[in-house]
């Protein structure tokens, strides 16, 4: 019997181990988890390197992990915040590593660490500070830069809907990030809005089938971060 | 079908059933084109498993009642499927990411030869004239955490298909996990074949002598415990 | 105004130049725009390279193609097909070039070429002799070969509705190679089964948005391939 | 504000307008954050555009009315935003393949500098204290067809912008097409800087003593026809 469907979110990030790799699917708020945010550092595993577009928002969801020290390293496009300091402060004491990556390639690295592609050749970077480091190489003509794929223990991500098995669809923006972590994890962890029996999402519209997914919560009425922020809450 | 019945050790449905027999309950599995096939419908009672077809489909269903097929719902063998309750499709990229990237438990293939070392050849002859076609197979071996075979032990002409070494072009190095054949079910081992099991009536020397390569006894678990 | 509606197949066509590379999707006749190969054979294009998983069936449609002498190469995974002797008896007399890609890396180098990844690692091939001639490398102490994105002038596809925008859904297993190949070609051509005004399609549900489509053409009965071998129909 | 409507030349939304009508009937684009954003509601009567946010979605629409918005329906910017009829969803790795594979037509941005050979610096100012981020600006220049730049023609201490060769880290080489600043339409040519047009009030030599490299006149037509 296939049920991928756990009790709660406690249960659902109680293994993560400190050191871990963790993905954390959302663009800004749109997609992020932050029920299975807040309860990892409930958890309280620490050491983690988290890979998310960005660093959060106010005190609460990533940006709350952060600020609780749990996080040694950010792999991320775009660190800054309006309306954050947590991540600046961590990183210029140095206790916060940045692995600065562009978005597309960010993206990319992630797909390509799901899908078995050991490495790529992109032109994202070329003759910028962020090649350094990294193999150049032309083709036809055009130089490119070596970049690797990116693989997690963990991948914690929300969705729309959910069925018993795991397959996924998202609603509007907050897709982003969430498809292509879901297949780079070793362990995949969704906050569905909805848990359906298999066979109510439609075949043609599943958009992460649920081989990519190994944990589904049930979180009908998830907490929005702007609103969060808005009433100055901290987390924990 | 006469020659079927009349052969020593399993008969093609009976390799299928004794492979199905290892397929573990919630295992995601790609089925090969032939003998592999039939692997699904043997599957013990209460085992729950999800088959994906790499032609774009997870949740594989069994063929269509005649006349209710679709053919635009077909498997990597071109024939007509159904689809599960809680299938998805996808494209043929996102489809081999699922292979290359690991995420398929198991994936059970046919043979034209296998090495003791797991190297598995299983696309071409090499003849000259033969048109090569290769298909995903190459894929699948690179990809899927556990590969299993099925294949008759020997040749139409009574060569051996498990070898020292493959003779014809290899589909994959080091690939194969365990070996289903008419005579016996065999493991890939650091060390090389191992007997696991026997069919019926045949017993170790036979299977020996039609082994391309040092066939490992079954191990006896009485010695070893002693 | 956008809208990349044709008034037919002939016209879709037109302008596919001798010495083009073609990408026509399908897996075996399932996605296989039939009816845009049959237009392509009237409008007398020659000498192409043409990329598909397979060479057609019968003498129609793909095979009716190859058969009539216009594919000088044929980029593809399974050439052989129980019931055509077209390509097979091209290739043993050196008429069509072959290039034969395990199915998997010809797909993803299809989205590489759509995607802008010059080049990938692959383990796949790895130790066989379709190795051969490429460069093999070693990440942690795994091997890989190099492999080239893909392109091409056209892609050739089906689809079952589309809108003016060229907004793609599909049937079943008849996506196959389809959707990548629409992100790999200059000029993407599709018949369509039904087309629609834009907002018709779920937004959520489009798997193939219409930046990637240049012309759809409406075909609301298509032939099916298999119908035409079993009655012995040859093309043209 | 005040600053604003009391400086020379064009203000941002002027600037935005400009630039809006260089935007083709059909083409699918990609606004910058910040001012190249205005650019949506400046393009002429009559012209289909279809904008494409990098964090997934084709067909965005303008702001959502007071109240209406979704939180996860935002652009890049991560402002709400709405969806035209025909839009279409689509996760990260896919938007970027969009523009890594040059598959959108234009794209306006921001800039700190712009060199004569269109390098293009507008993501750090290299001060060892910022917190480097860089988003998708790399991607869009790399990928993208034609990238115009909108940009103020001096900082506000009165450095040039348009530069012989930028002094800040590069978000790109060699990509800038065109570029709006408050006094002048300029473009990059393999010449260099080459004025296209002049904001009301100013003339070629203001604008050239505001521009850190060669500007070249507007061409003559009068002259070359000459």
């Amino acid at each position: 019997m296939i049920d991928k469907r756990v009790s709660d979110v406690g249960e659902a990030v109680a293994d993560i181990f400190d050191g871990a790799t963790v993905m954390v699917g959302g663009f800004g708020e749109a997609g992020s988890p932050i029920e299975l945010i807040h309860a990892l550092i409930d958890q309280g595993a620490t050491d983690l390197t988290v890979v998310n577009n960005n660093t959060g928002s106010g005190e609460v969801g990533l940006a709350a992990l952060i600020k609780a020290g749990r996080v040694s390293k950010m792999i991320c496009s775009f660190p800054r915040t309006a309306n954050s300091t947590v991540f600046p402060e961590l990183y210029r004491s140095g206790r916060t590593a940045l692995e600065l990556v562009p978005q597309g390639t960010l993206a990319e690295r992630i797909r390509a660490g799901g899908a078995g592609v050991v490495a790529f050749y992109t032109p994202t970077s070329v003759g910028t500070p962020l090649e350094e480091g990294k193999e150049r190489r032309t083709f036809d003509g055009r130089d490119y830069v070596l970049e690797h794929g990116l693989t997690a223990d963990f991948a914690l991500i929300k969705c729309r809907v959910a069925d018993h098995y795991g397959n996924l669809v998202y609603n509007k923006t907050a897709r982003n990030f969430a498809p292509v972590m879901a297949t780079a994890a070793n362990t995949t962890i969704v906050q569905a809005k909805a848990v359906v029996a298999p066979g109510d999402l439609d075949p043609e519209t599943v958009v992460t089938p649920g081989i990519f997914v190994h944990r589904v919560v049930d979180v009908p009425d998830p907490a929005h971060e702007s609103v969060l922020v808005a009433q100055g809450i901290s987390y924990p | 079908m006469t020659q079927e019945t009349m052969s020593i050790g399993f008969s093609r449905d009976e390799m299928a059933q004794r492979a199905a027999l290892d397929i573990p309950d919630g295992a995601y599995v790609n089925l090969g084109i032939g003998i592999p096939e039939r692997v699904a419908k043997y599957v013990p009672e209460g085992r729950e498993v999800i088959y994906h077809t790499e032609n774009g489909l997870l949740g594989m269903g069994p063929s269509p009642e005649p006349g209710m097929g679709d053919p635009e719902l077909i498997n990597a063998g071109k024939r007509q499927v159904t689809m599960v309750p809680g299938a998805a499709f996808f494209h043929h990229a996102d489809s081999f990411a699922m292979i290359r990237g690991g995420h398929l438990d198991l994936c059970v293939l046919g043979a034209l030869q296998v090495s003791q070392g797991g190297d598995l050849a299983n696309w071409s002859t090499g003849a000259p004239d033969a048109i090569p076609a290769v298909g995903g197979a190459m894929d699948l071996v690179s990809g899927v955490k556990t590969i299993y075979v099925i294949t008759q032990h020997v040749t139409k002409t009574g060569e051996p298909k498990l070898v020292e070494s493959c003779t014809y072009p290899l589909t994959g190095p080091g690939v194969v996990d365990r070996i289903y054949t008419d005579l016996a079910v065999i493991d890939v081992t650091p060390e090389g074949f191992q007997l696991a099991e026997l069919a019926p009536v045949v017993d170790y020397e036979y299977v020996a002598e039609r082994t391309g390569a040092p066939l490992l006894p079954k191990p006896d678990i009485g010695k070893a415990a002693s």
